[in-house]
Protein backbone atom coordinates (compact mmCIF):
# COMPACT_ATOMS: atom_id res chain seq x y z
CA UNK A 1 0.00 0.00 0.00
CA UNK A 2 1.18 3.38 -0.54
CA UNK A 3 2.49 4.88 2.81
CA UNK A 4 2.06 1.74 5.26
CA UNK A 5 1.24 2.79 8.57
CA UNK A 6 4.19 2.59 11.23
CA UNK A 7 4.90 3.27 14.87
CA UNK A 8 7.83 3.20 17.05
CA UNK A 9 8.04 3.35 20.96
CA UNK A 10 11.33 4.66 22.75
CA UNK A 11 11.76 6.63 25.86
CA UNK A 12 12.63 10.45 26.10
CA UNK A 13 13.82 12.31 28.94
CA UNK A 14 11.04 9.98 31.00
CA UNK A 15 8.13 10.56 28.68
CA UNK A 16 7.30 8.27 26.50
CA UNK A 17 8.08 8.79 22.59
CA UNK A 18 5.66 7.18 20.48
CA UNK A 19 6.80 7.90 16.71
CA UNK A 20 4.54 7.93 13.89
CA UNK A 21 4.36 7.26 10.12
CA UNK A 22 2.18 7.18 7.72
CA UNK A 23 -1.69 6.96 7.20
CA UNK A 24 -3.25 7.05 10.30
CA UNK A 25 -6.58 5.95 9.76
CA UNK A 26 -9.91 3.29 11.08
CA UNK A 27 -7.56 0.68 10.15
CA UNK A 28 -4.28 1.53 11.62
CA UNK A 29 -5.98 3.21 14.44
CA UNK A 30 -6.35 0.21 16.74
CA UNK A 31 -2.44 0.10 16.95
CA UNK A 32 -1.22 3.54 17.42
CA UNK A 33 -4.62 3.13 20.27
CA UNK A 34 -2.69 0.04 22.10
CA UNK A 35 0.32 1.87 21.91
CA UNK A 36 -0.68 4.72 24.32
CA UNK A 37 -2.85 2.36 26.46
CA UNK A 38 0.08 0.06 26.76
CA UNK A 39 1.90 3.39 28.15
CA UNK A 40 -0.77 4.57 30.68
CA UNK A 41 -1.02 1.34 31.63
CA UNK A 42 2.62 1.36 32.70
CA UNK A 43 2.06 3.92 34.65
CA UNK A 44 3.39 6.74 31.67
CA UNK A 45 1.31 9.58 31.77
CA UNK A 46 4.06 11.65 29.48
CA UNK A 47 3.56 11.01 26.48
CA UNK A 48 5.17 12.65 23.36
CA UNK A 49 3.83 11.42 19.76
CA UNK A 50 6.65 12.50 17.43
CA UNK A 51 3.86 13.03 13.89
CA UNK A 52 7.29 14.12 11.57
CA UNK A 53 6.33 11.07 9.27
CA UNK A 54 2.69 10.91 9.54
CA UNK A 55 1.13 12.07 6.29
CA UNK A 56 -2.61 11.36 6.34
CA UNK A 57 -4.68 11.36 9.53
CA UNK A 58 -8.71 10.90 9.88
CA UNK A 59 -11.09 11.25 12.27
CA UNK A 60 -9.74 7.52 13.77
CA UNK A 61 -6.46 8.89 14.28
CA UNK A 62 -7.68 12.03 16.06
CA UNK A 63 -10.20 10.58 18.31
CA UNK A 64 -7.39 8.23 19.94
CA UNK A 65 -5.25 11.40 21.29
CA UNK A 66 -9.06 12.68 22.27
CA UNK A 67 -9.84 9.46 24.28
CA UNK A 68 -6.53 9.71 26.14
CA UNK A 69 -6.04 13.07 26.63
CA UNK A 70 -7.91 13.32 30.29
CA UNK A 71 -6.99 10.45 31.85
CA UNK A 72 -3.43 11.21 31.31
CA UNK A 73 -4.18 14.88 32.57
CA UNK A 74 -5.53 14.14 35.57
CA UNK A 75 -2.85 12.07 36.63
CA UNK A 76 -0.82 15.48 36.34
CA UNK A 77 0.73 14.19 33.01
CA UNK A 78 -0.44 15.15 28.76
CA UNK A 79 0.08 14.05 25.63
CA UNK A 80 2.34 16.67 23.21
CA UNK A 81 2.51 16.07 19.35
CA UNK A 82 5.08 17.35 17.64
CA UNK A 83 6.22 17.56 13.97
CA UNK A 84 2.71 17.89 12.19
CA UNK A 85 3.58 18.72 8.07
CA UNK A 86 1.28 21.19 7.26
CA UNK A 87 -1.36 18.70 5.56
CA UNK A 88 -1.94 16.95 8.78
CA UNK A 89 -1.51 19.91 10.83
CA UNK A 90 -4.68 21.19 8.28
CA UNK A 91 -6.99 18.51 10.12
CA UNK A 92 -6.07 19.30 13.96
CA UNK A 93 -6.98 22.77 12.96
CA UNK A 94 -10.54 21.74 11.33
CA UNK A 95 -11.74 20.30 14.58
CA UNK A 96 -10.08 22.94 16.45
CA UNK A 97 -8.08 20.20 18.34
CA UNK A 98 -5.06 23.09 18.92
CA UNK A 99 -7.54 24.69 21.37
CA UNK A 100 -7.44 21.42 23.16
CA UNK A 101 -3.94 20.03 22.34
CA UNK A 102 -0.18 21.15 23.27
CA UNK A 103 1.15 21.32 19.83
CA UNK A 104 4.85 21.93 19.67
CA UNK A 105 7.79 22.18 16.92
CA UNK A 106 10.06 19.03 17.62
CA UNK A 107 10.94 16.25 20.37
CA UNK A 108 13.26 18.91 22.08
CA UNK A 109 10.34 21.24 22.37
CA UNK A 110 8.00 18.40 24.05
CA UNK A 111 10.62 18.16 26.09
CA UNK A 112 11.32 21.74 27.27
CA UNK A 113 7.43 21.86 27.16
CA UNK A 114 6.96 19.04 29.77
CA UNK A 115 9.75 20.74 31.91
CA UNK A 116 7.65 23.61 31.80
CA UNK A 117 4.50 22.67 31.76
CA UNK A 118 4.01 18.93 32.71
CA UNK A 119 0.11 19.24 32.03
CA UNK A 120 -2.52 21.08 30.94
CA UNK A 121 -6.06 22.11 31.91
CA UNK A 122 -8.66 20.72 28.77
CA UNK B 1 -5.61 17.95 -22.32
CA UNK B 2 -9.61 18.57 -21.56
CA UNK B 3 -10.77 18.83 -17.98
CA UNK B 4 -11.79 15.37 -16.70
CA UNK B 5 -15.58 14.82 -16.50
CA UNK B 6 -18.25 12.25 -15.97
CA UNK B 7 -18.99 9.60 -13.28
CA UNK B 8 -16.44 7.24 -11.86
CA UNK B 9 -17.36 4.23 -9.58
CA UNK B 10 -15.23 2.26 -7.86
CA UNK B 11 -16.38 -0.62 -5.45
CA UNK B 12 -14.68 -2.54 -2.79
CA UNK B 13 -14.72 -4.96 -0.05
CA UNK B 14 -16.35 -3.64 3.29
CA UNK B 15 -12.77 -3.61 4.87
CA UNK B 16 -10.91 -0.78 6.76
CA UNK B 17 -7.75 -2.36 4.60
CA UNK B 18 -8.95 -0.71 1.83
CA UNK B 19 -9.56 2.79 2.89
CA UNK B 20 -6.23 3.72 1.71
CA UNK B 21 -7.10 2.24 -2.01
CA UNK B 22 -10.04 4.09 -1.93
CA UNK B 23 -8.23 7.02 -0.98
CA UNK B 24 -5.60 6.74 -3.49
CA UNK B 25 -8.30 6.79 -6.06
CA UNK B 26 -10.22 9.40 -4.81
CA UNK B 27 -7.06 11.58 -4.66
CA UNK B 28 -5.75 10.80 -8.05
CA UNK B 29 -9.47 11.14 -9.87
CA UNK B 30 -10.04 14.48 -8.17
CA UNK B 31 -6.41 16.05 -8.43
CA UNK B 32 -7.26 15.94 -12.49
CA UNK B 33 -9.89 18.76 -11.94
CA UNK B 34 -6.91 21.11 -11.01
CA UNK B 35 -7.81 21.49 -7.21
CA UNK B 36 -4.67 22.74 -5.05
CA UNK B 37 -3.29 19.91 -2.83
CA UNK B 38 -4.73 20.87 0.15
CA UNK B 39 -8.42 20.83 -1.08
CA UNK B 40 -7.82 16.96 -2.82
CA UNK B 41 -6.48 16.18 0.99
CA UNK B 42 -10.12 17.74 2.61
CA UNK B 43 -12.52 15.90 0.01
CA UNK B 44 -10.20 12.87 -0.08
CA UNK B 45 -10.96 12.78 4.02
CA UNK B 46 -14.13 13.45 3.66
CA UNK B 47 -14.74 10.45 1.56
CA UNK B 48 -12.70 8.55 3.67
CA UNK B 49 -15.05 9.74 6.57
CA UNK B 50 -17.97 8.53 4.63
CA UNK B 51 -16.78 5.31 3.65
CA UNK B 52 -15.33 4.42 7.53
CA UNK B 53 -19.09 4.68 8.55
CA UNK B 54 -20.33 2.44 6.38
CA UNK B 55 -17.83 -0.38 6.94
CA UNK B 56 -18.42 0.20 10.62
CA UNK B 57 -21.69 1.35 11.38
CA UNK B 58 -23.87 0.63 8.22
CA UNK B 59 -22.18 -2.73 7.86
CA UNK B 60 -20.86 -3.59 11.55
CA UNK B 61 -16.98 -4.76 9.99
CA UNK B 62 -18.83 -7.44 7.71
CA UNK B 63 -16.51 -7.88 5.14
CA UNK B 64 -18.50 -9.66 2.77
CA UNK B 65 -20.18 -6.33 1.72
CA UNK B 66 -19.21 -3.77 -0.03
CA UNK B 67 -18.50 -0.04 0.10
CA UNK B 68 -19.34 1.51 -3.32
CA UNK B 69 -18.34 5.17 -3.60
CA UNK B 70 -19.35 6.92 -6.90
CA UNK B 71 -18.23 10.54 -8.24
CA UNK B 72 -19.20 12.80 -10.72
CA UNK B 73 -16.87 15.55 -11.74
CA UNK B 74 -18.03 18.88 -14.28
CA UNK B 75 -17.20 21.67 -14.39
CA UNK B 76 -19.07 22.92 -11.51
CA UNK B 77 -18.83 21.21 -8.84
CA UNK B 78 -17.54 17.41 -7.52
CA UNK B 79 -20.65 15.14 -6.28
CA UNK B 80 -19.36 11.99 -4.21
CA UNK B 81 -21.79 9.40 -3.77
CA UNK B 82 -21.54 6.75 -1.31
CA UNK B 83 -24.14 4.02 -0.61
CA UNK B 84 -24.86 1.18 1.68
CA UNK B 85 -27.73 -1.29 1.69
CA UNK B 86 -27.04 -1.13 5.72
CA UNK B 87 -29.78 -0.11 8.28
CA UNK B 88 -29.30 3.46 7.76
CA UNK B 89 -29.86 6.00 9.98
CA UNK B 90 -30.96 9.55 10.71
CA UNK B 91 -28.62 12.49 10.52
CA UNK B 92 -30.94 14.83 11.03
CA UNK B 93 -31.94 13.17 14.62
CA UNK B 94 -27.76 13.06 15.25
CA UNK B 95 -26.49 15.64 16.80
CA UNK B 96 -22.85 16.09 17.10
CA UNK B 97 -21.44 17.18 20.30
CA UNK B 98 -18.58 19.45 20.73
CA UNK B 99 -14.94 18.56 21.15
CA UNK B 100 -14.73 19.56 24.92
CA UNK B 101 -17.65 17.30 25.79
CA UNK B 102 -16.17 14.51 23.50
CA UNK B 103 -13.04 15.03 25.40
CA UNK B 104 -14.56 15.06 28.55
CA UNK B 105 -16.76 11.85 28.13
CA UNK B 106 -12.86 10.05 26.47
CA UNK B 107 -14.69 9.31 23.69
CA UNK B 108 -12.51 7.98 20.55
CA UNK B 109 -15.38 8.95 18.43
CA UNK B 110 -18.31 11.15 17.29
CA UNK B 111 -15.32 13.25 14.73
CA UNK B 112 -16.34 11.99 11.11
CA UNK B 113 -19.52 13.71 10.45
CA UNK B 114 -18.54 16.65 11.86
CA UNK B 115 -15.37 16.81 9.33
CA UNK B 116 -17.54 15.47 6.94
CA UNK B 117 -19.74 19.42 7.62
CA UNK B 118 -16.94 21.34 7.86
CA UNK B 119 -15.56 20.22 4.80
CA UNK B 120 -17.99 19.79 2.16
CA UNK B 121 -20.88 22.37 0.63
CA UNK B 122 -23.97 19.81 0.77
CA UNK B 123 -24.13 16.68 2.61
CA UNK B 124 -27.26 14.92 2.04
CA UNK B 125 -28.41 11.58 3.46
CA UNK B 126 -31.22 9.56 1.76
CA UNK B 127 -31.88 6.34 3.13
CA UNK B 128 -34.29 3.74 2.82
CA UNK B 129 -33.04 1.58 5.58
CA UNK B 130 -32.34 -2.19 4.50
CA UNK B 131 -32.48 -1.23 1.15
CA UNK B 132 -30.53 1.43 -0.11
CA UNK B 133 -28.71 4.28 1.63
CA UNK B 134 -26.54 7.14 0.00
CA UNK B 135 -24.89 10.00 1.57
CA UNK B 136 -24.50 12.69 -0.75
CA UNK B 137 -21.31 14.70 -0.25
CA UNK B 138 -21.15 18.26 -2.91
CA UNK B 139 -18.15 20.67 -3.37
CA UNK B 140 -18.77 23.65 -5.67
CA UNK B 141 -16.02 24.91 -7.79
CA UNK B 142 -14.82 28.14 -7.12
CA UNK B 143 -12.87 28.54 -10.27
CA UNK B 144 -16.34 28.29 -11.34
CA UNK B 145 -17.66 31.39 -9.31
CA UNK B 146 -15.19 32.99 -10.33
CA UNK B 147 -15.44 31.97 -14.19
CA UNK B 148 -19.55 33.33 -13.66
CA UNK B 149 -17.74 36.50 -11.76
CA UNK B 150 -15.74 37.53 -15.27
CA UNK B 151 -18.79 36.49 -17.15
CA UNK B 152 -21.31 38.74 -16.12
CA UNK C 1 -1.97 -6.89 7.98
CA UNK C 2 -4.07 -9.66 6.39
CA UNK C 3 -3.15 -10.06 2.27
CA UNK C 4 -6.27 -8.08 0.19
CA UNK C 5 -8.86 -10.36 -1.23
CA UNK C 6 -12.06 -9.90 -2.92
CA UNK C 7 -13.62 -8.00 -5.44
CA UNK C 8 -12.61 -4.52 -6.53
CA UNK C 9 -14.76 -2.57 -8.86
CA UNK C 10 -14.21 0.09 -11.27
CA UNK C 11 -16.17 2.24 -14.23
CA UNK C 12 -14.80 5.21 -15.93
CA UNK C 13 -16.11 7.02 -18.95
CA UNK C 14 -14.76 5.19 -22.00
CA UNK C 15 -12.25 7.84 -23.07
CA UNK C 16 -7.71 7.38 -23.68
CA UNK C 17 -7.99 10.43 -21.14
CA UNK C 18 -8.87 7.53 -18.20
CA UNK C 19 -6.39 4.90 -19.20
CA UNK C 20 -4.17 6.50 -16.58
CA UNK C 21 -6.60 6.65 -14.00
CA UNK C 22 -7.18 2.64 -14.77
CA UNK C 23 -3.52 1.77 -14.51
CA UNK C 24 -3.18 3.89 -11.37
CA UNK C 25 -5.97 2.25 -9.70
CA UNK C 26 -5.03 -1.31 -10.79
CA UNK C 27 -1.33 -1.01 -9.94
CA UNK C 28 -1.91 0.21 -6.43
CA UNK C 29 -4.61 -2.68 -5.94
CA UNK C 30 -2.21 -5.67 -7.05
CA UNK C 31 0.73 -3.97 -5.55
CA UNK C 32 -0.48 -5.23 -2.45
CA UNK C 33 -0.69 -8.95 -3.85
CA UNK C 34 2.95 -8.76 -3.15
CA UNK C 35 4.08 -9.76 -6.71
CA UNK C 36 6.84 -7.61 -7.60
CA UNK C 37 7.01 -4.59 -9.65
CA UNK C 38 7.81 -6.06 -12.95
CA UNK C 39 5.05 -8.71 -12.51
CA UNK C 40 2.52 -5.41 -11.56
CA UNK C 41 3.80 -3.69 -14.18
CA UNK C 42 2.96 -6.21 -17.04
CA UNK C 43 -0.41 -6.99 -15.57
CA UNK C 44 -1.38 -3.05 -15.68
CA UNK C 45 -0.16 -3.25 -19.38
CA UNK C 46 -2.75 -5.98 -19.88
CA UNK C 47 -5.21 -4.19 -18.40
CA UNK C 48 -4.58 -0.93 -20.20
CA UNK C 49 -4.51 -2.86 -23.27
CA UNK C 50 -7.88 -4.47 -22.62
CA UNK C 51 -9.29 -1.08 -21.69
CA UNK C 52 -7.93 0.22 -24.55
CA UNK C 53 -9.45 -2.07 -26.69
CA UNK C 54 -12.82 -1.05 -25.16
CA UNK C 55 -12.43 2.44 -25.80
CA UNK C 56 -11.46 2.28 -29.32
CA UNK C 57 -12.41 -0.59 -30.98
CA UNK C 58 -16.34 -1.82 -28.66
CA UNK C 59 -17.04 2.16 -28.49
CA UNK C 60 -15.52 3.87 -30.93
CA UNK C 61 -13.98 6.62 -28.68
CA UNK C 62 -18.10 7.30 -27.86
CA UNK C 63 -17.07 9.12 -24.39
CA UNK C 64 -20.60 8.38 -23.22
CA UNK C 65 -20.35 4.63 -22.58
CA UNK C 66 -18.47 2.93 -19.29
CA UNK C 67 -15.35 0.86 -19.38
CA UNK C 68 -16.15 -1.52 -16.36
CA UNK C 69 -13.04 -3.27 -14.80
CA UNK C 70 -13.63 -5.99 -12.54
CA UNK C 71 -10.50 -7.28 -10.52
CA UNK C 72 -10.65 -10.83 -8.05
CA UNK C 73 -8.34 -11.36 -5.65
CA UNK C 74 -7.44 -14.53 -3.89
CA UNK C 75 -4.55 -16.58 -2.65
CA UNK C 76 -4.64 -18.43 -5.77
CA UNK C 77 -5.02 -15.91 -9.04
CA UNK C 78 -5.49 -12.22 -9.94
CA UNK C 79 -8.43 -12.30 -12.09
CA UNK C 80 -9.61 -9.26 -14.41
CA UNK C 81 -13.09 -8.69 -16.27
CA UNK C 82 -13.07 -5.65 -18.74
CA UNK C 83 -17.06 -5.68 -19.56
CA UNK C 84 -18.20 -3.68 -22.66
CA UNK C 85 -22.00 -3.75 -24.09
CA UNK C 86 -20.77 -3.18 -27.54
CA UNK C 87 -20.38 -5.07 -30.71
CA UNK C 88 -18.15 -8.01 -29.55
CA UNK C 89 -15.82 -9.75 -31.82
CA UNK C 90 -14.71 -12.92 -31.93
CA UNK C 91 -10.91 -13.15 -31.02
CA UNK C 92 -10.88 -16.68 -32.06
CA UNK C 93 -11.50 -15.55 -35.73
CA UNK C 94 -8.84 -12.85 -35.19
CA UNK C 95 -4.89 -14.48 -35.84
CA UNK C 96 -2.50 -11.41 -34.95
CA UNK C 97 0.13 -11.04 -37.34
CA UNK C 98 3.45 -11.56 -36.77
CA UNK C 99 5.57 -8.16 -35.55
CA UNK C 100 7.78 -8.52 -39.39
CA UNK C 101 4.85 -8.25 -40.92
CA UNK C 102 3.13 -5.52 -38.81
CA UNK C 103 6.44 -3.79 -39.63
CA UNK C 104 6.26 -4.17 -43.46
CA UNK C 105 2.84 -3.16 -43.40
CA UNK C 106 3.11 -0.22 -41.54
CA UNK C 107 1.12 -0.85 -39.00
CA UNK C 108 0.34 1.04 -36.06
CA UNK C 109 -1.82 -1.19 -34.28
CA UNK C 110 -2.36 -5.00 -33.99
CA UNK C 111 0.37 -5.40 -31.12
CA UNK C 112 -2.08 -5.25 -28.03
CA UNK C 113 -4.10 -9.06 -27.90
CA UNK C 114 -0.43 -10.42 -28.38
CA UNK C 115 0.35 -8.38 -25.49
CA UNK C 116 -2.39 -9.35 -23.43
CA UNK C 117 -1.73 -13.05 -24.51
CA UNK C 118 2.11 -13.04 -23.20
CA UNK C 119 1.12 -11.99 -20.34
CA UNK C 120 -1.47 -13.59 -18.86
CA UNK C 121 -2.13 -17.37 -17.86
CA UNK C 122 -5.16 -17.40 -19.43
CA UNK C 123 -7.66 -15.38 -21.76
CA UNK C 124 -11.27 -16.11 -22.40
CA UNK C 125 -13.44 -13.92 -24.38
CA UNK C 126 -17.02 -14.28 -23.92
CA UNK C 127 -19.08 -12.13 -25.92
CA UNK C 128 -22.96 -11.27 -26.65
CA UNK C 129 -22.76 -8.87 -29.08
CA UNK C 130 -24.80 -5.49 -28.41
CA UNK C 131 -25.44 -7.11 -24.78
CA UNK C 132 -22.07 -8.05 -23.28
CA UNK C 133 -18.34 -9.02 -23.95
CA UNK C 134 -16.45 -9.79 -21.63
CA UNK C 135 -12.54 -10.68 -21.44
CA UNK C 136 -11.15 -12.72 -18.68
CA UNK C 137 -7.56 -11.99 -17.81
CA UNK C 138 -6.32 -14.15 -15.05
CA UNK C 139 -2.75 -14.29 -13.80
CA UNK C 140 -1.96 -17.65 -11.25
CA UNK C 141 -0.11 -16.82 -8.36
CA UNK C 142 3.84 -18.12 -8.33
CA UNK C 143 3.93 -17.98 -4.29
CA UNK C 144 0.75 -20.34 -4.03
CA UNK C 145 2.23 -22.72 -6.66
CA UNK C 146 5.44 -22.73 -4.45
CA UNK C 147 3.15 -22.77 -1.34
CA UNK C 148 1.57 -26.29 -2.60
CA UNK C 149 4.89 -28.24 -3.03
CA UNK C 150 5.48 -27.48 0.57
CA UNK C 151 2.70 -28.94 1.35
CA UNK C 152 3.06 -32.44 -0.57
CA UNK D 1 -2.28 13.09 -13.47
CA UNK D 2 0.56 10.94 -12.27
CA UNK D 3 3.02 10.84 -14.89
CA UNK D 4 1.48 13.07 -17.49
CA UNK D 5 3.42 12.97 -20.98
CA UNK D 6 5.94 15.17 -22.24
CA UNK D 7 7.59 15.10 -25.45
CA UNK D 8 10.43 17.32 -26.89
CA UNK D 9 12.30 18.06 -30.25
CA UNK D 10 16.00 19.26 -31.04
CA UNK D 11 18.67 18.70 -33.91
CA UNK D 12 21.47 16.45 -32.36
CA UNK D 13 24.19 16.20 -35.16
CA UNK D 14 21.51 16.14 -37.79
CA UNK D 15 19.22 13.90 -36.67
CA UNK D 16 15.94 14.69 -35.08
CA UNK D 17 16.40 13.98 -31.36
CA UNK D 18 12.79 13.76 -29.54
CA UNK D 19 12.95 12.99 -26.09
CA UNK D 20 9.97 11.56 -24.52
CA UNK D 21 8.80 11.46 -21.08
CA UNK D 22 6.13 10.18 -18.83
CA UNK D 23 3.60 7.53 -20.17
CA UNK D 24 3.36 6.80 -23.50
CA UNK D 25 -0.33 5.32 -23.94
CA UNK D 26 -3.17 5.19 -26.40
CA UNK D 27 -4.03 8.75 -25.26
CA UNK D 28 -0.56 10.00 -25.76
CA UNK D 29 0.98 8.27 -28.62
CA UNK D 30 -0.61 10.39 -31.08
CA UNK D 31 1.23 13.44 -29.80
CA UNK D 32 4.50 11.18 -30.65
CA UNK D 33 3.25 10.05 -33.87
CA UNK D 34 2.66 13.85 -34.97
CA UNK D 35 6.18 14.57 -34.17
CA UNK D 36 7.99 11.91 -36.12
CA UNK D 37 5.62 12.59 -39.08
CA UNK D 38 6.82 16.10 -39.01
CA UNK D 39 10.19 15.05 -38.80
CA UNK D 40 9.49 12.38 -41.81
CA UNK D 41 7.96 15.07 -43.44
CA UNK D 42 10.36 17.70 -43.28
CA UNK D 43 13.18 15.16 -44.77
CA UNK D 44 14.15 14.02 -41.91
CA UNK D 45 15.42 10.18 -41.70
CA UNK D 46 17.70 9.93 -39.03
CA UNK D 47 15.81 10.13 -35.99
CA UNK D 48 16.45 9.73 -32.15
CA UNK D 49 14.20 8.95 -29.40
CA UNK D 50 15.43 9.52 -26.09
CA UNK D 51 13.14 7.42 -23.49
CA UNK D 52 15.44 8.38 -20.46
CA UNK D 53 12.00 9.91 -18.85
CA UNK D 54 9.59 7.92 -19.87
CA UNK D 55 8.65 5.58 -17.41
CA UNK D 56 5.41 3.60 -18.84
CA UNK D 57 4.56 2.21 -22.47
CA UNK D 58 1.65 0.44 -23.73
CA UNK D 59 1.35 -1.09 -27.63
CA UNK D 60 0.10 2.39 -28.72
CA UNK D 61 3.40 3.83 -28.29
CA UNK D 62 4.71 0.85 -29.95
CA UNK D 63 2.76 1.31 -33.16
CA UNK D 64 3.88 4.56 -33.50
CA UNK D 65 7.96 3.27 -33.70
CA UNK D 66 6.59 0.32 -35.64
CA UNK D 67 4.86 2.24 -38.44
CA UNK D 68 7.72 4.20 -39.35
CA UNK D 69 10.21 2.12 -39.01
CA UNK D 70 10.12 0.90 -42.74
CA UNK D 71 9.92 4.80 -44.36
CA UNK D 72 12.50 5.96 -42.48
CA UNK D 73 14.82 2.59 -43.61
CA UNK D 74 13.82 2.94 -47.14
CA UNK D 75 15.40 6.64 -47.35
CA UNK D 76 18.53 5.27 -45.64
CA UNK D 77 17.49 6.61 -41.72
CA UNK D 78 16.36 4.95 -38.94
CA UNK D 79 14.97 5.37 -35.32
CA UNK D 80 17.83 4.57 -33.17
CA UNK D 81 15.77 4.02 -29.39
CA UNK D 82 18.47 4.83 -26.52
CA UNK D 83 17.71 5.81 -23.01
CA UNK D 84 15.24 2.75 -21.99
CA UNK D 85 14.60 2.10 -18.12
CA UNK D 86 14.65 -1.22 -17.30
CA UNK D 87 10.54 -1.24 -16.86
CA UNK D 88 9.77 0.21 -20.12
CA UNK D 89 12.60 -2.36 -21.84
CA UNK D 90 10.76 -5.03 -20.58
CA UNK D 91 7.73 -3.98 -22.82
CA UNK D 92 10.09 -3.71 -25.83
CA UNK D 93 11.43 -7.35 -25.00
CA UNK D 94 7.60 -8.93 -24.61
CA UNK D 95 7.17 -7.80 -28.13
CA UNK D 96 10.21 -8.53 -29.98
CA UNK D 97 11.29 -5.51 -30.81
CA UNK D 98 15.35 -5.81 -30.05
CA UNK D 99 15.62 -7.90 -33.31
CA UNK D 100 13.99 -5.31 -35.65
CA UNK D 101 14.49 -2.01 -33.74
CA UNK D 102 18.28 -0.14 -32.86
CA UNK D 103 18.28 0.05 -29.07
CA UNK D 104 21.35 2.27 -27.83
CA UNK D 105 21.81 3.18 -24.31
CA UNK D 106 22.35 7.01 -24.67
CA UNK D 107 22.15 9.78 -27.06
CA UNK D 108 25.85 9.68 -27.82
CA UNK D 109 25.40 5.85 -28.56
CA UNK D 110 22.57 6.95 -30.80
CA UNK D 111 24.88 9.44 -32.67
CA UNK D 112 27.71 7.47 -32.87
CA UNK D 113 25.41 4.73 -34.29
CA UNK D 114 24.30 6.90 -36.71
CA UNK D 115 28.16 7.24 -38.30
CA UNK D 116 28.66 3.83 -38.06
CA UNK D 117 25.06 2.40 -38.85
CA UNK D 118 22.67 5.22 -40.77
CA UNK D 119 20.02 2.72 -41.59
CA UNK D 120 19.32 -1.33 -40.89
CA UNK D 121 17.55 -3.90 -42.47
CA UNK D 122 14.41 -5.29 -40.25
N1 LIG E 1 -23.41 5.07 7.43
C1 LIG E 1 -23.89 4.99 8.71
N2 LIG E 1 -24.77 4.01 9.05
C2 LIG E 1 -25.23 3.94 10.31
N3 LIG E 1 -24.89 4.79 11.29
C3 LIG E 1 -24.03 5.79 11.03
C4 LIG E 1 -23.48 5.94 9.72
N4 LIG E 1 -22.67 7.02 9.73
C5 LIG E 1 -22.70 7.51 10.98
N5 LIG E 1 -23.52 6.78 11.78
C6 LIG E 1 -23.82 7.04 13.20
O1 LIG E 1 -23.43 8.37 13.49
C7 LIG E 1 -22.47 8.38 14.56
C8 LIG E 1 -21.47 9.50 14.37
O2 LIG E 1 -20.63 9.24 13.28
P1 LIG E 1 -19.20 9.93 13.21
O3 LIG E 1 -19.36 11.38 13.47
O4 LIG E 1 -18.59 9.57 11.91
O5 LIG E 1 -18.36 9.34 14.39
P2 LIG E 1 -17.87 7.85 14.67
O6 LIG E 1 -18.04 7.09 13.41
O7 LIG E 1 -16.47 8.01 15.08
O8 LIG E 1 -18.74 7.36 15.79
C9 LIG E 1 -21.86 7.00 14.55
O9 LIG E 1 -21.32 6.63 15.78
C10 LIG E 1 -23.04 6.14 14.13
O10 LIG E 1 -23.85 5.84 15.23
N1 LIG F 1 -13.04 -5.12 -27.31
C1 LIG F 1 -13.01 -5.24 -28.66
N2 LIG F 1 -14.13 -5.02 -29.39
C2 LIG F 1 -14.12 -5.10 -30.73
N3 LIG F 1 -13.00 -5.42 -31.43
C3 LIG F 1 -11.85 -5.65 -30.78
C4 LIG F 1 -11.79 -5.56 -29.37
N4 LIG F 1 -10.52 -5.85 -28.99
C5 LIG F 1 -9.84 -6.09 -30.11
N5 LIG F 1 -10.61 -5.98 -31.21
C6 LIG F 1 -10.21 -6.21 -32.61
O1 LIG F 1 -8.99 -6.93 -32.63
C7 LIG F 1 -7.97 -6.17 -33.31
C8 LIG F 1 -6.61 -6.39 -32.67
O2 LIG F 1 -6.54 -5.76 -31.41
P1 LIG F 1 -5.13 -5.38 -30.79
O3 LIG F 1 -4.21 -6.54 -30.93
O4 LIG F 1 -5.35 -4.87 -29.41
O5 LIG F 1 -4.54 -4.25 -31.72
P2 LIG F 1 -5.10 -2.77 -32.02
O6 LIG F 1 -6.10 -2.46 -30.98
O7 LIG F 1 -3.88 -1.94 -31.92
O8 LIG F 1 -5.66 -2.83 -33.40
C9 LIG F 1 -8.44 -4.74 -33.28
O9 LIG F 1 -7.92 -3.98 -34.32
C10 LIG F 1 -9.95 -4.91 -33.35
O10 LIG F 1 -10.35 -5.09 -34.69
Amino acid sequence: MPQPFSLQVSQQAGASLISIGGHLDAHTAPEFETAIQTAVDGGQFQVIVDCTNLSYISSAGLGVFMSFIEEVREQGGDIKICGLVPKVRQVFDLLGFPDIFDLVDDVAAAVQRFAESPTRKG
Amino acid sequence: MNAIEGKFTLTVPSSTQNLALIRDFIGTLIMQTGLDENEVLKLTLAVDEACTNVIEHAYGKDNSKEVLVRTFLDNHEIRFEIEDTGLGFDPNAYQPDELERLVAERKSGGLGLRLIQTIMDEVRYEFEPGRKNSLLLIKRLRKDENREVIKN
